[in-house]
């Protein structure tokens, strides 16, 4: 089948959308920016293309076996978590193995056996409670490897660590000199495999199905064998010059963004994007025409960013931020947003007493407030209003944002899509549609 | 800005014109003509380019010295990012303009001219303080510098959009009472009304095909981009040579290759050779990088981008709206002038001029170039931007960088918005007449 | 609550106001009331007085106020002052003011001014200009006429004539409050543990929203009760603090630099209250008074020009010898021109007579304290324990 | 006799020392102890380093007589007296290297110029401002981005051959700038020589800026990154700045060095005063 495909390579996450010769959205990918762009896209890319197989499986499914019902959502739900945990410990092999295979040198030197024999502990460690993540109702920390992993073995190596009396800092170490390997390694492309072995666990899982097992089987054959065709694609954001796109597949990811906030709400006029290093304000027509835009300046201060700092340092997850903030019981007031200087913050004032929440809370508003002054900027905020990017994940930036545009600006209609994320990259994928549809 | 008429790397075929010959010429002149003032026995005047008394400076045989010629001099020729890191280094702070750094800090590498050799000390501080307070405090700068006299003209600002009759009393009255016996003290010359009288004369010559000149950007194709071009236009005027016939002699050769331009419907002259096709114009607000002056350009010009009218080309005076030297009333003539140039206008004033502009000249849109450094014109822009959209419906653009500060001229950041901004004009203009699928 | 603490507090809620509601009391106790506005550094509150209407000092939103429409106005590397001034007024906090005054400080107030005008078009809106030309018939007729041109704005704003009766009563209301804020000053370079900077801050700045009459009577209350407690002297080093001319400080800075072990004995915080430095006479024309005052006895500051090198500078070595103050803490706003541009020249002149400084720049919302902390309580460090040695 | 400790709170690390000062002014180092927080809470490591020392050193809390805190440690409950971290840095410079006229604090966050006379007393000082671009807490990133921890950075960075500028004004966005640099192939090395070179570029203007004339000790814990300081020296050499740049290997202790001597010193002067605070 004929595909168009949006990437946006932001500064921090890569995203794809895919959708159908008929716009329709099949499959959304993300995964974090890294050194290398085009593995970055590529990884999107595919992730959007596991994300459209399951798309196709529940069409499938829901064609030809009816008589799950009320149970699809379920069985798809661990279809992908089954396929999530493949992938994972696919993934954490290659780490182990990464790891291993770093710990020579001087720095290790005569201490190389301890060490591995700690780091297969720890990753037997991480390997055993792996499943746990991928349970339907678990939390979870990260989309991406790199910090689930990361935490993981951060937890186990302290342990560990310890009782073998190796420095914490040196496994560090064997960590970040693996990672960067590990996740610049282009994905492993036979998904079919896990996709089927993901199959397997989803029906262990659900023993009282009652449905033929070789239907299903069938059924989500058929999803994984459709041929995709890469029909055209349009890059965007702030990697996008950087890739050997043509002048033709590249637009400003101003533009997509408008648009892409014009597709999933068509009465958008005013569009909140804030990413990872910046704060975009934009204007839209009724056909999402971008009218007017600002984003922030040579500073990232107040940036999606400033939030993965602020975790780093509370040795959080960004996905845990957050719902932490929503348990505050004031707002501690914060002035400064820097990014860097966020660390220095947060312990100044967790060294004056405030509590944790307390401070969090103030800097998701500190955030907000910054993206309030853009939209002010860009023209001030209109009926109606759509915030996306990677921070309206957030619950806690959300709240502020909504209590700010209700004093500022009065009832007025705020979107927030859960894919708030893919916004750019959909923008994208309509302008790879048209390009080829010659509609605009 | 002399230098930059010869576009290094410019294609060989680029034909230069005899205007921009003899402006090089002129400039070399200049530079000559101050750095052997002293073996000449002619002394130095160091003063400010708004609001400079050029054809009074001459009655007294002074040479002048233009401080911020000299930083866009150091800033064309990429060396204005050192010098102003050698002012930080001596105290000054990082948040304040980076011309009064570039000139500190060329003063401290040697004070060398761009023929070679060494700025002379000056013998007066003519502070004819127009439009900008950091005027005022760049000459109690260079004062302790140099312990040389310093001759303070206040101008007063336009406050309420008009020059009052107290205002301009009170400049005549500086001018006759304290500026000109202290000139006179200073140079040993004495005053001689009727040559200011002549000097004024030919002001008003070079004006009149000056503003010529800039309104020729109102043709369609517009045979002038009237900032980045508009730059090396300006320059004999708001530098040294208002008031001379050489001045007169170079806007006439100028005004005539326009004239032909015109005729045969070609557009501007780019570093690149002729510009392309006329795709966007765009009136342009705030004074220009001029670290990566070129590549600044070259974002405008590689996307059909032309500058149609600019406020900074009015930095040095306001004359389109009519405003020319005169011989009759001659010092209450330079009052008006220091009192009229742009940054001395107020923001309603400012305002109307760039509406005025986006009208006559049929512009696509405003786009602002705000600048770290000068607080005189960037205080206030984003309003500007505002009312502009507000009353011409046209969009408008924002970019931000600095004069001569290497430091703030981000050519991806700057680049992706001008792109945005040329493709979101784009967009809109399609959007009208073909309508969007959704 | 002691009487004195009675004030202080009553000081401190005037300061943490931002909605003016003192102001806005005033205003509405009587019919036809006007109000106002100026900002830094000095406009003559007399002329505003005689016209029966209330002064207000406009000194931005402090720390404690959001800015969310301001920053729409100002790019990052402008001042706050301005910014957090368009929030106070696109916010509607200043609606009940009839008329604002931008003095001649630098270009962003200028360009303020002009904004002002844009945005407020209902407000008598004027940029209030000064003299850099100090010679009497020069710069002083400009400026007598420029005051004319401020009592013929106010009279149509007011409905009605201001007489020189009434001018000069409120020059001598303006010339007592003056000489008491001037009383406060010495009494805190006596005895600084009696008067924390804090303290003399939010008294004098009280003075920005309340009627003059009232605030004389609680300067000298004040003064009475604070001569009466009794505070431990500490062993701290005198310092003079210069460059707060206009956008003020967080109050948490003038704490620290306290909490880090420095008196301060002198500051340009609130230039309006000192501006002039005489008593303004009371005989003859009271605009050519005012005029004759502001220019042969007016304070120095960064926006105004010193026409001889060798004057530069000499007012804050006068200060610290008048004073008896160790060193100068040079604080600057972040983007003030006209402070930092100065700076390297006050610090010439103080290096020639043998006065240590440093020098930190802030922002009214500055949050961190930490390095400000860090770099008075060095330099108080190195003034104790070397100043024996 | 005293015994004073000195326990220094920076936002990279923690930093513990334990003195012995006699009346005739010879110090004895007892102890000493370094923990980098990496998300940890500085008060409880300050704890463990303080304790960590009194055990080197076969001391319990009750023998010492002064513990000075600097750095952030103003809220340490077991502290006597606080000095400011220049002062600090000042005595321990010249506790480490008597000639040092000098000292170029470079911690994780600020750096510090600070010119001071035989007796280590500040005479001027100029720290980096605000803006955390080129920061010890940015190359922390950057290096541990790349998968190269701390001791490696110096070695790397001298092996450089054509290091990469990075842009100057904010940390975040020079981040991605490196990024951008690992996609373009350039060798770790050229990396982190070209971050090295421009933090380089900063420090020599603070110096400059002070006035510097004469010998240059390095302190805090950049010192112990040699790419750094070669690269320092490198580029003030290029400003014709040719003072003697030194750095010695407990340069990361300066602080809390200068904290236990300032300490002891003042336990002395307050015992004269018979002034002693109550413990807290
Ligand atoms: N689940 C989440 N919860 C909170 N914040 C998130 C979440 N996911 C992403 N973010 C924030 O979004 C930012 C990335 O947003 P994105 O729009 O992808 O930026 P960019 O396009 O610049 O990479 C991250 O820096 C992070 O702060
Ligand atoms: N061997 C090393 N190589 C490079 N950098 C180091 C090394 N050791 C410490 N550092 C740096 O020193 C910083 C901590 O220095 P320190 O002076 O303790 O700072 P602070 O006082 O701000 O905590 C850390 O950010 C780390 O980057
Ligand atoms: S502030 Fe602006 S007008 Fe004034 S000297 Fe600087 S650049 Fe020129
Ligand atoms: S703080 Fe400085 S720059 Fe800002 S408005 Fe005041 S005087 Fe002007
Ligand atoms: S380091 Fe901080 S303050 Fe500096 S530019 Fe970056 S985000 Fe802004």
């Amino acid at each position: 089948m004929k595909t168009f495909i949006g990437v946006d390579l932001g500064s921090t996450t890569t995203k794809a959308v895919l959708m159908d010769e008929n716009m329709d959205v099949l499959g959304r990918g993300i995964t974090n920016s890294r050194s290398n762009y085009t593995t970055a896209c590529n990884v999107a890319k595919l992730e959007a293309q596991i994300s459209t197989r399951l798309t196709l499986c529940r069409r499938n499914l829901t064609q030809r076996v009816p008589e799950l019902g009320g149970k699809l959502d379920e069985f798809l739900t661990r279809l992908e978590l089954g396929f999530r945990l493949e992938q994972f410990l696919e993934q954490l092999e290659d780490l182990k193995a990464t790891c291993i295979g770093n710990v020579s040198g001087d720095r290790f030197a005569g201490m190389e056996k301890q060490i591995i024999e700690v780091l297969e502990a720890v990753f037997k460690g991480v390997a055993a409670e792996a499943p746990k993540l991928y349970e339907p109702d678990a939390p979870r920390k990260s989309d991406f490897f790199r910090d689930i992993a990361g935490s993981m073995y951060m937890a186990h190596s302290q342990a560990r660590g310890k009782e073998a009396g190796i420095a914490y800092d040196m496994l560090l170490n064997v960590y970040d000199k693996s990672i960067i390997e590990v996740e610049n390694r282009p994905p492993n492309a036979d998904m079919a495999a896990s996709f089927l072995r993901a199959l397997d666990r989803a029906l262990k899982g659900m023993p009282g199905l009652n449905v033929d097992v070789n239907t299903v089987r069938k059924a989500v054959q058929d999803a994984l064998d459709v041929e995709l065709e890469e029909t055209y694609l349009v890059g965007t954001g702030y990697g996008r010059v950087t890739l050997p796109f043509s002048k033709e597949h590249i637009r400003s990811e101003i533009l997509c963004h408008g648009l892409g906030a014009h597709m999933m709400y068509s009465g958008t006029r005013t569009v909140l994007d804030i990413g990872g290093q910046d704060t975009k304000g934009i204007q839209v027509d009724p056909k999402g025409i971008v009218e007017n835009f600002q984003m922030n300046d040579r500073c990232a201060a107040g940036c999606g960013r400033y939030l993965g700092y602020i975790a780093d340092e509370m040795n959080m997850g960004l996905h845990e931020l957050g719902p932490l903030a929503m348990k505050a019981k004031r707002v501690a007031k914060i002035n400064s947003t820097c990014t860097v200087f966020a660390g220095a913050e947060l312990r100044d004032r967790l060294a004056l007493g405030e509590a944790r929440e307390d401070i969090l809370a103030g800097l998701h508003r500190s955030i907000i407030l910054r993206a309030m002054s853009i939209l002010s900027r860009s023209g001030g905020i209109r009926d109606q209003f759509t915030f996306t990017g990677g921070v309206a994940k957030n619950e806690a930036a959300v709240k502020e944002l909504r209590i700010l545009v209700k004093e500022n600006y009065g009832d007025v209609q705020i979107n927030i899509n859960p894919d708030s994320i893919y916004t750019g990259a959909l923008g994208g994928a309509t302008f790879a549609h048209r390009a080829v549809t010659g509609n605009a | 800005m002399t230098e930059i008429t010869t576009p290094k790397g410019a294609s060989p075929e680029v034909i230069k014109d005899d205007s921009m010959w003899k402006q090089k010429e002129m400039m070399a002149g200049h530079y000559d003509r101050i750095t052997s003032a002293h073996e000449n026995g002619l002394k130095v005047c160091n003063t400010f380019v708004p609001g400079n008394l050029n054809e009074l400076i001459r009655c007294f045989g002074l040479v002048n010295n233009l401080p911020e010629v000299n930083a866009i001099q150091s800033g064309l020729r990429k060396k204005s990012g050192n010098f102003v890191l050698e002012a930080e280094k001596h105290g000054h702070s990082e948040d304040v303009c980076t011309y009064v750094k570039s000139d500190i800090g060329m003063m401290e590498k040697g004070n060398i001219a761009p023929n070679g050799k060494k700025f002379p000390d000056p013998d007066v501080l003519l502070l004819s303080y127009t439009g900008c307070f950091t005027f005022m405090k760049w000459f109690e700068l260079l004062r302790e510098q140099y312990d040389c006299e310093t001759i303070m003209l206040h101008t007063p600002y336009e406050g309420d959009g008009k020059i009052t009759k107290n205002m301009r009393d009170y400049m005549v009255k500086q001018l006759k009472d304290d500026v000109i016996p202290k000139l006179e003290r200073i140079s040993g010359v004495k005053f001689d009304i009727d040559l200011l009288r002549e000097n004024l004369v030919k002001s008003a010559k070079a004006e009149e095909d000056l503003v010529w000149v800039l309104q020729s950007a109102k043709n369609k194709p517009s045979p002038i981009d009237a900032y980045f071009g508009g730059i090396y236009y300006i320059g004999p005027i708001f530098g040294a040579f208002r008031g001379t016939d050489d001045a007169i002699e170079y806007y006439k050769l100028l005004r005539a290759e326009v004239e032909a331009r015109v005729k045969a419907g070609r557009g501007p002259v780019t570093p690149d050779g002729d510009m392309g096709k006329e795709k966007y114009r765009i009136v342009v607000e705030g004074p220009p990088n001029y670290t990566s002056f070129r590549d600044f350009w070259k974002m405008f010009y590689d996307e059909g981008a032309v500058v149609v009218a600019s406020s900074y080309t009015k930095v040095g005076g306001v004359y389109d709206f009519g405003f020319r030297h005169d011989p009759t009333n001659p010092l209450e003539s330079l009052a008006d002038y220091c009192l009229g140039v742009y940054t001395n206008l107020n923001l309603p004033q400012r305002v109307d001029m760039l509406e005025n502009y986006m009208n006559e000249y049929e512009a696509d849109g405003l786009l602002i170039n705000s600048i770290k450094s000068c607080n005189s014109f960037s205080a206030g822009q984003l309003l500007m931007l505002r009312e502009i959209e507000k009353r011409t419906g046209k969009p408008g653009g924002f970019v931000e960088s600095d004069l001569v500060d290497p430091r703030y001229f981000s050519p991806a950041n700057i680049k992706n918005r001008l792109e945005s901004y040329f493709q979101m004009i784009d967009q809109k203009r399609s959007g009208k007449t073909k309508g969007v699928a959704a | 609550m002691s009487a004195l603490e009675k004030i202080n507090e009553r000081c401190l809620d005037l300061f943490e106001d931002l909605h003016f509601k003192a102001a806005r009391e005033w205003k509405a106790a009587e019919p036809g009331r006007k109000v106002v506005g100026f900002m830094p550094v000095y406009v003559p509150r007399e002329i505003i007085h005689a016209a029966g209407m209330l002064p207000l000092g406009i000194t931005g939103g402090g720390d404690q106020m959001e800015v969310i429409h301001g920053d729409a106005y100002y790019q990052s590397y402008i001042c706050r002052i301005p910014r957090s001034t368009i929030e106070l007024g696109v916010s509607g906090r200043l609606d009940f003011v009839d008329g604002m005054l931008f003095p001649s400080i630098c270009d962003v107030i200028r360009n303020l001014s002009g904004m002002w005008k844009l945005m407020f078009p209902n407000v008598y809106t004027r940029y209030f200009d000064v003299p850099q030309n100090y010679i009497d018939d020069i710069g002083g007729n400009y400026y007598t006429q420029e005051l004319a041109e401020l009592v013929e704005g106010l009279e149509e704003l007011g409905g009605r004539k201001i007489t020189e009766e009434q001018l000069r009563n409120s020059i001598a209301l303006y010339n007592e409050n003056r000489a008491l804020v001037r009383e406060v000053y010495d009494f805190r370079s006596k005895q600084p543990w009696k008067a924390p900077a804090a303290d003399v801050y939010l008294l004098v700045r009280a003075g920005y929203v309340l009627p003059v009459e009232e605030h004389n009577k609680m300067i000298r209350e004040w003064l009475t009760e604070s001569e009466k407690v009794d505070r431990p002297l500490r062993d701290n080093c005198r310092v003079i603090v210069a460059g707060l001319f206009c956008e003020q400080p967080p109050l948490n800075l003038i704490k620290s630099l306290e909490l880090a072990g420095c008196y301060v004995v002198d500051d340009d915080l609130l230039l309006v209250s000192r501006w002039l430095l005489e008593d303004v006479p009371l005989e003859g024309d009271p605009l050519h008074n005012l005029s004759q005052a502001f220019l042969h006895h007016s304070e120095e500051t960064s926006a105004k020009y010193v026409p001889t090198l060798a004057e530069k500078g000499q007012h804050l070595v006068r200060a610290v010898a008048k004073r008896g103050a160790e060193g100068v803490i040079f604080a600057s706003p972040s983007f003030c021109d006209p402070a930092l541009l100065d700076r390297p020249m006050l610090q010439s002149a103080l290096k020639k007579a043998n006065i240590p400084f440093i020098a930190f720049k802030y922002a009214e919302n500055s949050g961190q304290m930490q390095p400000i902390r860090e770099q008075a309580g060095t330099f108080a460090d190195s003034i104790k324990l070397w100043s024996e040695a | 006799m005293t015994i004073a400790a000195g326990i220094d709170i920076g936002s990279g690390a923690v930093k513990a020392t334990l003195f012995e000062v006699n009346k005739d002014g010879t110090t004895k180092w007892l102890g000493k102890d370094l923990h980098r927080i990496r998300q940890r809470d500085p008060m409880e490591l300050a704890k463990e380093a303080y304790h960590n020392c009194l055990d080197q050193a076969g001391l319990k809390e009750d023998d010492v007589d002064y513990v000075a805190s600097t750095g952030d440690g103003e809220t340490i409950p077991f502290r006597t007296g606080h000095f400011y971290t220049m002062t600090t840095h000042a005595r321990g410079a010249i506790y480490l290297d008597p000639e040092a006229r000098a000292v170029l604090d470079v911690g994780a966050l600020n750096g510090r110029a600070i010119k001071i006379d035989e007796r280590g007393k500040v005479l001027s000082y100029k720290m980096t401002s605000q803006c955390a671009s080129g920061s010890g807490q940015f190359l922390e990133n950057i290096a541990r981005y790349l998968g190269i921890s701390q001791d490696e950075i110096g070695e790397l960075s001298k092996q450089a051959d054509d290091p990469e500028k990075v842009s100057g004004i904010c940390a975040v966005l020079a981040e991605t700038d490196v990024i951008n640099m690992v996609s373009r192939e350039i060798s770790a090395s050229n990396i982190l020589k070209g971050i090295h070179l421009s933090m380089a570029g900063r420090l020599s203007r603070l110096l400059k800026s002070v006035g510097v004339d004469d010998v240059v000790m390095v302190t805090g814990g950049l010192a112990n990154d040699t790419g750094m300081v070669a690269a320092l020296i490198e580029d003030m050499e290029a400003q014709k700045m040719m003072m003697p740049v030194r750095r010695h290997d407990d340069s990361i202790q300066a602080g809390a060095i200068g904290a236990a001597l300032w300490g002891a010193y003042r336990y002395e002067r307050l015992k004269e005063l018979d002034a002693l605070p109550a413990a807290s």
